[in-house]
């Protein structure tokens, strides 16, 4: 019975998966991940997890599909946005996906404790609370740290002066004009 | 904080207004008083004899800027009703679609034979509807209040002050000191 | 099973109630603007004007569908429908007494968080759809601004999840309905913090003095620009939605909700939902619009270190004040 | 009589041939149902006209009155969309000039059916009394159906909600299958009949077709789609020269340029090899603002050839301002030198005299029509242009 809504949104994920990786439209490419995020998320509410459902959306399409967005706005034509999604190792990356999904799939079934009860559905929120402040503090400070160097960082990068700044252009005046002016 | 300032003054201003008297005049219900010089559309008056008063004499056909009156003259005959001999017309036809309403026809009319109406022409479905013929006209002079405006009225309205200019001409004040009276304004 | 029955029984009820406050919400809003310009409003169309709204959507819905040549038709029909999902999505959570609710989620608040923000995306894809410069202007607005007034939001919206320790909007409410409403006590971060909401919700539901991606004086009419008949009655309806569902939810975060003396609690909600309606359209009609930078430099500049005050403030209140 | 003005949409004689419309009109009693939605349907159609407003000039005023407090147009509905998309009345207010006119078709070709137009105040009804001039377009039912005709100038913003209310009734009248226009009256109209058919005509000029109105949009944009990049390099502002005295520049143009005459009543005229030079001359003394570029046409008589005459004047920017103007003659077929390297702002005023007098400016960085479309013949500010002179389809 519980498998019928996983199966679903696993199949939406995978669809709007693919479609992310086919699609020749840049926009139309960052609209299916956000489909693809929200499919993840509705795996999370699916197997109990809300929380993360919530931050899921929250984060991933609130947050990160919107600044993919002003990403192509600002950096892209709009008239033209067709971008050949041909990709050119298909063997390669074919191997490699393979390769990939065997090891995730070895290590998770690998993974000792898999037969255990799941969590109850309720409480999670105050539990993943306590557990990250609490328990695993250290490992979220260092989180933490990593990524306020990663901001530090790109505020540095995006902040750096260009070594050549542009003259202004609508001031300029050719020489001969100048020239012309003052005779 | 000048903005917020603002802010609250909008705030107040427009919920004061939530509260007043609307000054909305509910038009088809309600016709907002039309002033006395308001002019809108044209008829064709009668004169003291119930005659049409027009004679045909072209003058306002000649002055219109855009050319929307066309009439055609009937020649003199006896009138019916006093006996005497009198110029007609037998078509007059003005075209409101085209008309500015800069009221020149009236002016030059001597016999107050044309004037403009206070009440506005229905909107029409046909530009042909908006064309004036004669009996429009006349029945537009039964129906609608002229307005202000008569050839007579305006043309002694724009005529300059005749007193004064045989008084310097002759360069004798003795004979003349009495100044004309101010032209009529208002007589309605 | 049967909490399925429950959430589908009342998500419906709601939603019906919803879209007829609308259309009343429609008639109201041109009546007091016309009041508050010193004219009726609509008088002619029903008593005292009052089916204006159906004859609109009568007409809306009778017009001819147009889609521009080289718009891009699947999102270009998407996005009044995924407008409409959206705003009404946010009003699953939100508890209108302390039964009626469509579901109660545990992560209520990150629910409304999500969803209130995935607005940005049908608005985008009616700009981008249509292939309107003015369109893809307003949607680049619309995306620009969802950047800068979704952090004050989530800050402002943490502060009431901080004070009463609960992501559930009904658990939220039910703290306040023993203690005080967050408005009242402790009002240092509670009244600054719904300030702040309720900008930052004017923002997102793009309503004067933010409705920067429709500004009608310099785009057209924005995002809608190229929207005809049945699919700009959507998004008429989604915004109207996204402004009572708004209202509902400050009503529920900083005003107790259903919380209120003498009356049943679906009275107490509506009165205050519909207070803060009334509020926001009263904003509308008398401010100017704000432009993009000065939105933007009011969200970044000013809302987000107020909001981190007020987070922090909140939290001290917690360890040290203790609740009441 | 003959059925010359026949309704523009007549939607009784339209054929439903649609294979479930004649099925649903067989079932007996249907229309006990269909009578009650079609009338509802009606009633939402009348009660929620927005406005599309084409506003073009004074009849716009009244317009933004109606909307505004004393008459109120949202009492009946209406309220102004900026967007064709959700217009359902385009209101056209003011005057349609040929270079207009495809653009007003064009956006009410892009409006949603079902669709209606008024026609507000005597400039979109006939062209008023510019009707004969050679770029407007004598009345807008030259190119596109009206439904209703406000009569004034301007018309009132009561006769506008009157308007409004007129075409409510209109609409009423054809859901009933009733004919809306009026009687036709022949000889009636031909006092100000344009020369050209309209569109509603059986007897319509074919020289109004939309193909052909289709073309002269084409070739707008066409003429957009050319526009130069070459870019104008700007002047350089002259700040610290100030301005010298009539004195000193009757001097300057007396010893420089050789003129040798500086009659009381007009600008000095200057020859047209020096005339750049003069511009630069003036720049840097500190006129810097180009007050007008005009070309006068003076066609050749008994004495004199034909002849052209192109005047200039330049302010000094500052607390005493000054003016200096000069003219250049031109022989009927002599090109005078752009100044547009040294004042930007020639740029437009120099097209827009090329454009109605033809002078050609040598140097121009782009010498096209400014105001009147590109297939434009003749220049209509030359003496000798015929006022009638044919412009397809209007003229």
């Amino acid at each position: 019975m519980e498998s019928i809504p996983f199966g679903l949104a696993a199949l939406v994920t995978l669809f709007s998966a693919l479609r992310v990786v086919r699609s020749p439209n840049l926009v139309h490419a960052a609209l299916w991940l956000g489909l693809a995020l929200l499919g993840t998320a509705a795996l999370f509410a699916v197997l109990g997890a809300s929380f993360l459902a919530g931050v899921q959306v929250l984060l991933y399409i609130g947050g990160v599909m919107t600044l993919t967005l002003v990403g192509i706005m600002i950096t892209r034509r709009h008239d033209g946005l067709n971008v050949p999604a041909e990709s050119i190792g298909h063997v390669r990356a074919g191997v490699v996906s393979v390769a990939l999904f065997a090891v995730l799939a070895w290590a998770i079934s690998a993974t000792p404790g898999l037969d255990a009860a799941p969590l109850g559905p309720d409480a999670t929120t105050q539990d993943i609370g306590h557990a990250l402040v609490g328990t695993h503090v250290l490992a979220f400070e260092v989180v933490s740290m990593l990524l306020l160097a990663a901001m530090l960082g790109a505020i540095v990068i995006a902040r750096r002066k260009d070594p050549a700044p542009h003259a202004v252009t609508h001031l300029h005046v050719p020489a001969t004009a100048v020239r012309e002016a003052a005779e | 904080m000048g903005y917020f300032n603002d802010t609250a003054k909008a705030l107040r201003t427009t919920m004061v207004n939530a509260f007043r008297e609307p000054v909305t005049q509910e038009f088809p219900l309600v016709i907002r008083p039309r002033a006395e010089r308001f002019r809108a559309s044209f008829a064709l008056p009668d004169d003291e004899h119930g005659e049409v008063a027009c004679i045909g004499c072209l003058a306002c056909e000649r002055i219109c800027p855009s050319r929307v009156i066309k009439m055609k003259s009937g020649g003199k005959k006896d009138s019916p009703v006093t006996g005497k001999k009198r110029a007609y017309i037998d078509e007059f036809v003005l075209d409101l679609s085209a008309c500015i309403g800069c009221e020149l026809c009236v002016q030059v009319c001597n016999s107050d034979a044309i004037v403009m109406v206070r009440q506005p022409e229905v909107p029409a479905f046909a530009r042909e509807d908006l064309v004036l013929d004669m009996e429009k006209l006349r029945a537009n002079a039964k129906l609608k209040t002229a307005s202000w405006g008569t050839g007579t009225r305006l043309q002694e309205m724009q005529e300059p002050p005749k007193a004064e200019k045989p008084a310097v001409a002759k360069a004798s004040p003795a004979t003349e000191t009495a100044p004309a009276p101010a032209p009529a304004k208002e007589t309605v | 099973m049967n909490e399925l029955v429950h959430g589908a029984l009342y998500g419906t009820l709601i939603a019906t109630a919803i879209l007829s406050t609308i259309a009343m919400g429609i008639w109201f809003e041109r009546k007091f603007a016309g009041r508050m310009q010193q004219r009726l409003g609509p008088t002619i169309v029903g008593p005292a004007g009052l089916l204006q709204p159906f004859a609109d959507i009568i007409k809306l819905l009778q017009k001819e569908d147009i889609v521009p040549r080289d718009a891009d038709r699947g999102l270009f029909d998407l996005a009044p429908i995924l407008a409409v999902v959206c705003s009404l999505g946010v009003a699953a959570v939100i508890p209108f007494s302390p039964s009626i609710i469509a579901s109660d989620l545990d992560v209520g608040v990150l629910w409304v968080l999500g969803i209130g923000g995935l607005m940005v995306i049908p608005t985008f894809a009616a700009g981008w759809g249509s292939n309107n410069k003015f369109a893809l202007l307003g949607a680049m607005r619309a995306i620009a601004q969802s950047v800068s007034y979704g952090v004050p939001l989530v800050l402002a919206v943490l502060v009431p999840v901080v004070l009463s320790g609960s992501l559930s909007i009904s658990g939220i409410v039910a703290w306040q309905a023993q203690h005080h409403w967050f408005a009242v006590w402790p009002i240092v971060p509670g009244l600054p913090a719904f300030v702040i909401f309720f900008l930052a919700m004017l923002a997102e539901s793009n309503r004067i003095p933010f409705d920067i991606p429709e500004a009608e004086s310099e785009l057209v009419a924005g995002i809608t620009t190229e929207y005809t008949g049945a699919k700009f009655t959507l998004f008429y309806m989604a915004e109207y939605v996204h402004t009572l569902v708004g209202s509902a939810l400050g009503a529920a975060l900083f005003f107790g909700g259903w919380d209120g003396p003498f009356a049943p609690g679906l009275h107490w909600m509506v009165l205050k939902t519909l207070t803060l309606f009334v509020l926001i359209y009263w904003v509308r009609w008398s401010l100017l619009r704000f432009r993009a930078d000065q939105l933007m430099r009011l969200c970044w500049t000013w809302l987000t270190p107020i909001g981190v005050a007020l987070l922090l403030v909140s939290a001290a209140w917690v360890t040290f004040g203790g609740t009441n | 009589m003959t059925a010359r003005h026949l309704p523009l949409v007549d939607e009784g004689a339209l054929p439903y041939e649609h294979p479930l419309y004649e099925t649903l009109l067989s079932i007996p009693g249907l229309s006990v149902v269909t009578a009650p939605l079609d009338a509802l349907l009606t009633w939402g159609t009348k009660n929620a006209l927005w406005v599309f407003p084409m506003a073009t000039s004074c009849c716009g005023i009244e317009l933004m009155a109606a909307a505004a407090s004393r008459v109120d147009l949202d009492r009946m509905g209406t309220i102004i969309r900026a967007t064709p998309r959700q217009g359902d009345v385009m209101v056209v207010a003011g005057t349609i000039t040929v270079k207009m006119a495809p653009r007003v078709k064009l956006l009410w070709d892009q409006m949603p059916e079902p669709k209606w137009c008024i026609a507000m105040g005597s400039c979109a009804i006939s062209g008023d009394f510019y009707r004969d001039l050679y770029p407007v377009v004598p009345g807008v039912d030259t190119f596109m159906p009206v439904d209703v005709y406000i009569p004034g100038c301007p018309p009132n913003p009561e006769a506008l909600m009157h308007g409004l209310l007129r075409l409510q009734e209109k609409i009423g009248l054809r859901r009933e299958g009733k004919l809306t226009q009026a009687e036709y009256r022949p000889g009636l109209l031909d006092l100000t009949k344009p020369r050209v058919g309209r569109l509603g005509d059986v007897t319509r000029d074919a020289g109004l077709s939309d193909a052909q109105l289709e073309d002269v949009s084409d070739m707008t944009r066409r003429d957009l789609a050319e526009e130069s990049s070459e870019i104008v390099p700007r002047a350089e502002p002259v700040r610290e020269a100030i301005a010298s005295s009539s004195q000193e520049i009757e001097a300057l143009l007396r010893d420089d340029f050789g003129v040798t005459e500086f009659p009381k009543d007009a600008a000095p005229l200057v020859s047209r090899g020096d005339h750049r030079r003069l511009a630069h001359r003036l720049r840097a003394l500190g006129y810097a603002q180009l007050i007008y570029v005009v070309a006068t046409h003076f066609p050749a008589k008994k004495t004199d050839p034909e002849r052209f005459e192109v005047a200039y004047a330049l302010r000094s920017i500052g607390r005493k301002s000054t003016v200096v103007a000069w003219r250049v003659a031109l022989a009927a077929d002599e090109t005078i030198a752009s100044i547009v390297g040294v004042f930007a702002g020639a740029d437009w005023q120099e097209r827009e005299q090329f454009d109605l007098v033809g002078v050609r400016f040598e140097g121009h960085p782009d010498l096209r029509r400014i105001l009147l479309p590109a297939d434009w013949s003749g220049h209509p500010l030359r003496k000798d242009y015929a006022a009638d002179t044919a412009h397809p389809p209007w003229r």
